[in-house]
């Protein structure tokens, strides 16, 4: 007797699993869930916190920094548990600006730089998007781009290099002369 | 179509006399459109696995926006890519395999589905080499496989390799005696085993409305259908029988080592041996090239596209098997043959015989 | 010169060289009808990159001896370098399939060596977004499970709903499998605004899910045969061995955490612990250690579902989050319920900001381990199959 | 039965066996003591602690001259948990394999010997777990030096404008 009722479970179950692949395939119009990448992109996720966009990160992607807000605090260096940030700074004479290498006295939050930020690397091939380094900075000037901050730049899911030293992003634009001065003075 | 061939050039006065060269010349050109029809089969087969296997997981499959940077529309281009691909790829053949043998491998497997194809039936006419034995030849020859994937497992000298060529051996060794058992009904019924007076022997209609294929000819002949099916699906390494090259085993089973255009000419047997199963049941159980409608939409023309409808049909139904189902474990597969099947075949011979005698 | 004569000379330099003579020596003085497989580290059933070496008679295993630590990353040497806040990167990518639940066990851990008390809100937050990633990881269990049967479409459904999950753990906290989210003393940000009614409607999506699942692969004839009283861990050796979780519920011993040694909020809620009863074969067979998450899936979708309608709206997420992880000399070691088991974190501290020890109890370590001891004697599908019901995560079984 | 109730019925037995100053909840054994307290543990009916729960293997900093192993034992059926402390010298670590009476101890314990070069007497296959068999040293010992290059290969970070 068993013989015969292991033929018709089997026969029940299987018929029962192949018409739920059936019914699948007929309704592929709805219930597709291919992305056809580059053509349809990643919905953005509809993230609102209730804080302030400015300060807020709503997605985990590129680092960046705003170089007129910095301050050369080195909190997010400290921050970092992968050591991708690399910051160097040299001390400037009070009320010294310099403007090509966007250093002009004082940040968008009122503070007054003292430090010329002659280095500021962040290697987002190591960059573990842990998000550490954006809370401590008292500037907020360090983000992730994305979301609300896209209208100061713009999400960019793949950003991939041809060379690996092309994914270091240098932020710190001193021209060279100034940077030689500093050198010396050192 | 030799026949036909030969009695073609034979009436023609300059090439008369050179009888040994019109052989050859006709055997080509019967041979070379089988070669096309599985190329072509495997591209369109392939393709069509694709895409019922993503409709059936919820996805799209190949998809593409435009010749030339995508696979064209809807993707129907990738199986040509694919085949591009695999043509231009390079050709490895490991340091420490047989090197004969491993050479000879994927020619042996591409000649066995090939000469399968030799007897097989597309309509009344359209056949390479017509012969009494039809039924017969094409069991013979779809088991000449075996061997070759037997010395591709053998030669590769990979563990996966081996493992999958003993499964195969035993698997479809078993299952060649259900398929051929459950065919033996159709031999009582039609009393031929020729594929013309078989199908020949299904014309007309039964109970009214429905044809007088033999799969309606009583309930035991459905047993015998599905046990044939089955067990053809057995017989060309399908899931849930794919045991051979379990991938998720067997990394890849006797292919493992296979690489280019080798590899494809396994891919293509598979397709070829694919159809030819299906197309046995069609023409055994399923009417062959006559309508389902019995009466109309009949002739030469409308025959090849019945049975190539039809038999594209059952390769899809066993498309649909492998997209649901589990596999086998080897002595489960084993067990099933030897308990389920091969009983389930001699009592289906019992019947049809016992029902032949009674009701007719 | 001849053909026949260039073709003698080439062989006489083949036999010179030794000729296509390949190195077969017998490994570990087997017997002639013992062969020894190498299985991984690429494989397609490893499950990440382990190798199981294998001596098998035929299709038989004979004995397993599995090489791990492809995967180690020092993960506890370069914790002893790290503040208590940067080691939580680290702890996501030890169980990249159930970071959350890494995340809680490591800020369980640190709270009560330095005695915080986290407000309710957050505990609900925590154990809500827990469960979340209990079903997302139960669903890749099950998925790979069918994977490793030889079914691949339940394999896609399972991923298809997992995006789901990942999509609304993305608008929880950017990211999509290494969230960084619990930290200790509190969570990184609150819910989004439309969070809770999107997780409300998931979870109606989900549950008609489960039954899918069971119709496609669970009562399976052909995945029952395979899966039922195939590797049988018996109560006993499972907990000599360390077993827990799933795999340990399998053997039919009722024992969760959540339930018997509770932590956070998990009092509050009314949920069952399945247990494996023997349905299809034995107690603690592979069909029994898969239906367990089965079960566990609709478990967790109760809890989340309590959670949510009993959760507090209004609270500061960060309000007992301490300003510098900074605890007394001591050491702690606190276990909580991650979907592969006990994860278990030992740390000392020596007052600074750095632990001086950090251990993470990995479940699967100890699941893997018991793999010989059950899958001798059966077949080497068999085996993979055990394999698959285990649900390893080499991750953190190497760290 | 509670921690405190726990320590006193093992110190009923054990003489030798002290509470930890600092952390009150575990216990310090000798590590020749360790091998009859483990098996009395295991089969006392009343502690009955089937299930061990982790084994960690420590250092006790560059000064010190103790390594040490913490077992975190559980009782599935009482529900009950004690911690065990066994220092070890550093120069000669050696400590009774538990492998036989809980078999998780058997991978546990290859990992302390694979980090600290702990070796566990009585145990089957003390080989290293998760480092390459031909790894120098013991990596997490407080005292241990990374090394420059590894059969060849520069170990250092190598990158182009960065340091």
């Amino acid at each position: 007797m068993n013989y015969f009722t292991a033929i018709f479970q089997t026969i029940s179950t299987l018929i029962t699993g192949m018409s739920v692949t059936f019914k699948h395939m007929l309704k592929i119009r709805k219930g597709n869930v291919t992305l056809q990448y580059p053509v349809e992109r990643w919905p953005r996720p509809e993230r609102d916190i209730g804080f302030s966009s400015d300060s807020y990160n709503v997605i985990r992607s590129r680092l960046t920094v705003d170089m007129d807000d910095c301050i050369g605090c080195l909190k997010c260096e400290r921050a970092c548990p992968v050591d991708c940030i690399k910051i160097e700074t040299h001390k400037v004479e009070k009320g010294e600006d310099i403007v090509e290498a966007n250093h002009t006295g004082m940040t968008s939050n009122g503070t007054t730089k003292r430090l010329l930020l002659t280095r500021f690397d962040i290697d987002m091939s190591e960059c573990c998007y842990c998000n550490l380094c954006t809370y401590p900075c008292p500037e907020e000037c360090i983000f992730m781009v994305g979301g609300p901050n896209s209208t100061r730049h713009e999400i960019d899911y793949e950003f991939s290099e041809y060379d690996r030293n092309d994914m270091i992003y240098r932020f710190s634009k001193v021209p060279p002369d100034i940077l030689q001065s500093y050198a010396e003075k050192k | 179509m030799v026949d036909f061939y030969i009695n073609l050039f034979s009436s023609i006065e300059l090439i008369k006399s050179y009888q040994s060269s019109i052989f050859i010349i006709s055997v080509l050109l019967a041979g070379i459109p089988i070669f096309g029809f599985m190329a072509v089969n495997a591209l369109v087969a392939v393709y069509v696995e694709r895409k019922v296997s993503a409709f059936m997981q919820d996805r799209l499959g190949p998809m593409g926006h435009g010749v030339g940077l995508h696979a064209g529309k809807w993707g129907v281009l990738q199986t040509l890519a694919d085949a591009i691909k695999l043509l231009t790829k390079e050709d490895i053949i490991p340091e420490s395999a047989d090197k004969k043998l491993f050479l000879l491998a994927p020619c042996i497997i591409f000649i066995g589905s090939f000469v399968a194809f030799a007897g097989f039936p597309f309509n009344e006419f359209l056949i390479a080499a017509d012969f009494n034995l039809g039924l017969f030849y094409i069991l013979a020859m779809s088991s000449v496989g075996v061997i070759g994937i037997i010395l591709a497992g053998y030669s590769s000298n990979n563990k996966w390799s081996l493992y999958g060529s003993m499964r195969s051996a035993a698997q479809i060794v078993s299952y060649e005696i259900p398929a051929a058992l459950s065919l033996l009904p159709i031999v009582m019924l039609s009393g031929s085993l020729a594929f013309k007076d078989i199908v020949l022997a299904q014309t007309g209609s039964t109970l009214g409305i429905l044809p007088n294929w033999f799969i309606f000819n009583n309930p035991f002949m459905i047993i015998a259908f599905w046990l044939f099916f089955i067990a053809g699906v057995a017989e060309v390494n399908r899931t849930p029988f794919d045991l051979p090259e379990a991938e998720s085993e067997l990394v890849a089973g006797w292919m493992t080592e296979y690489s280019g255009m080798r590899w494809a000419f396994f891919f293509l047997a598979e397709y070829a041996n694919m159809f030819i199963v299906a197309g046995v049941a069609t023409i055994g159980f399923l009417g062959g090239w006559l309508s389902p409608i019995p009466g109309y939409f009949d002739g030469s023309i409308w025959g090849v596209f019945w049975l190539v409808s039809k038999t594209s049909f059952l390769i899809f139904v066993m498309m649909w098997f492998r997209w649901t189902f589990p596999r086998l474990r080897t002595d489960q597969l084993m067990r099933m043959c030897w308990k389920f099947f091969l009983p389930g075949s001699f009592f289906v011979i019992i019947g049809v015989g016992l029902w032949d005698l009674i009701m007719r | 010169m001849s053909f026949q004569k260039l073709g003698m000379e080439l062989l006489l330099i083949k036999l010179k060289m030794g000729g296509n003579k390949i190195n077969n020596q017998n490994l570990n003085n087997n017997t002639d009808e013992e062969m020894v497989l190498n299985i991984g580290p690429q494989h397609p059933s490893t499950h990440g990159v382990l190798r199981l070496k294998t001596i098998t008679d035929g299709e038989i295993i004979k004995k397993i001896t599995p090489y791990i630590g492809y995967l180690h990353r020092c993960f506890e040497k370069h914790c002893e370098n790290l503040t208590y806040e940067q080691a939580i990167p680290f702890i996501d990518r030890c169980d990249y399939i159930g970071s959350m639940n890494n995340d809680f066990g490591y800020a369980v851990a640190v709270e009560k060596l330095m005695d915080i008390k986290v407000p309710e809100k957050v505990e609900y937050i925590r154990v809500i977004v827990a469960e979340m990633n209990r079903i997302a990881s139960h669903l890749l269990a099950v998925g790979v499970f069918g994977l490793d049967v030889g079914a691949v479409t339940p394999f896609v459904y399972c991923f298809r709903d997992r995006e789901r999950i990942l999509d609304l753990f993305e608008m929880l906290c950017g990211a999509r499998l290494l969230y960084n989210y619990i930290w200790v003393g509190g969570v990184s940000h609150d819910f989004p605004i439309g969070w809770v009614e999107k997780t409300y409607d998931f979870l109606d999506y989900f549950e008609p899910k489960i039954i899918e699942t069971n119709d496609l692969l669970t009562y399976n004839k052909i995945f029952i045969e395979r899966t039922a009283d195939v590797g049988v861990i018996p109560p006993e050796v499972a907990i000599s061995y360390g077993v827990t979780g799933p795999n340990l519920r399998g053997s039919g011993v009722k024992w969760d955490l959540r339930k018997n040694d509770t932590y956070s909020i998990y009092d509050k809620f009314d949920f069952d612990i399945p247990v494996g009863t023997g349905a299809m074969g034995t107690i603690g067979d592979c069909w029994d250690r898969y239906y367990v998450r089965i079960r566990e899936l609709e478990e967790s979708l109760k809890i989340i579902r309590q959670a949510l309608d009993q959760m507090p709206r209004d609270g500061d997420v960060y309000e007992s989050m301490p300003k510098k992880i900074r605890p007394k000399a001591g050491h702690i070691y606190s276990r909580t319920e991650s979907p592969r088991g006990d994860l278990g974190f030992y740390i000392e501290s020596d007052g600074s900001a750095t632990p001086s020890r950090l251990k993470l109890r990995s479940p699967a370590f100890t699941a893997l381990s018991c793999m010989d001891e059950i899958s001798k004697g059966w077949m080497l599908a068999d085996m993979l199959t055990i394999l698959g019901s285990l649900d390893i995560v080499l991750g953190e079984i190497d760290r | 039965m509670n921690n405190t109730e726990i320590i006193k019925k093992i110190k009923s037995s054990f003489k030798n066996v002290s509470v930890d100053e600092n952390h009150s909840q575990r216990i310090i054994v000798s590590s020749n003591e360790w091998e009859e307290l483990s098996k009395f543990l295991k089969n006392d009916y009343e502690l009955f602690f089937d299930s061990m729960m982790c084994i960690t293997g420590i250092d006790e900093g560059i000064d010190s001259t103790n390594l040490g192993v913490v077992y975190n034992l559980h009782s599935m059926k009482y529900n009950h948990k004690i911690e065990i402390y066994i220092p070890v010298d550093k120069n000669d670590p050696k400590i009774f394999s538990v492998e036989k009476i809980w078999r998780m101890a058997e991978w546990f314990e290859r990992e302390i010997y694979d980090m600290y070069g702990i070796v566990f007497e009585g145990h089957s296959d003390l080989r290293r777990i998760l480092l390459p068999d031909d790894w120098e040293g013991f990596p997490l010992r407080k005292d241990y030096e990374f090394p420059k290059t590894w059969h060849g290969i520069v170990v250092d970070k190598i990158k182009d404008g960065w340091e």
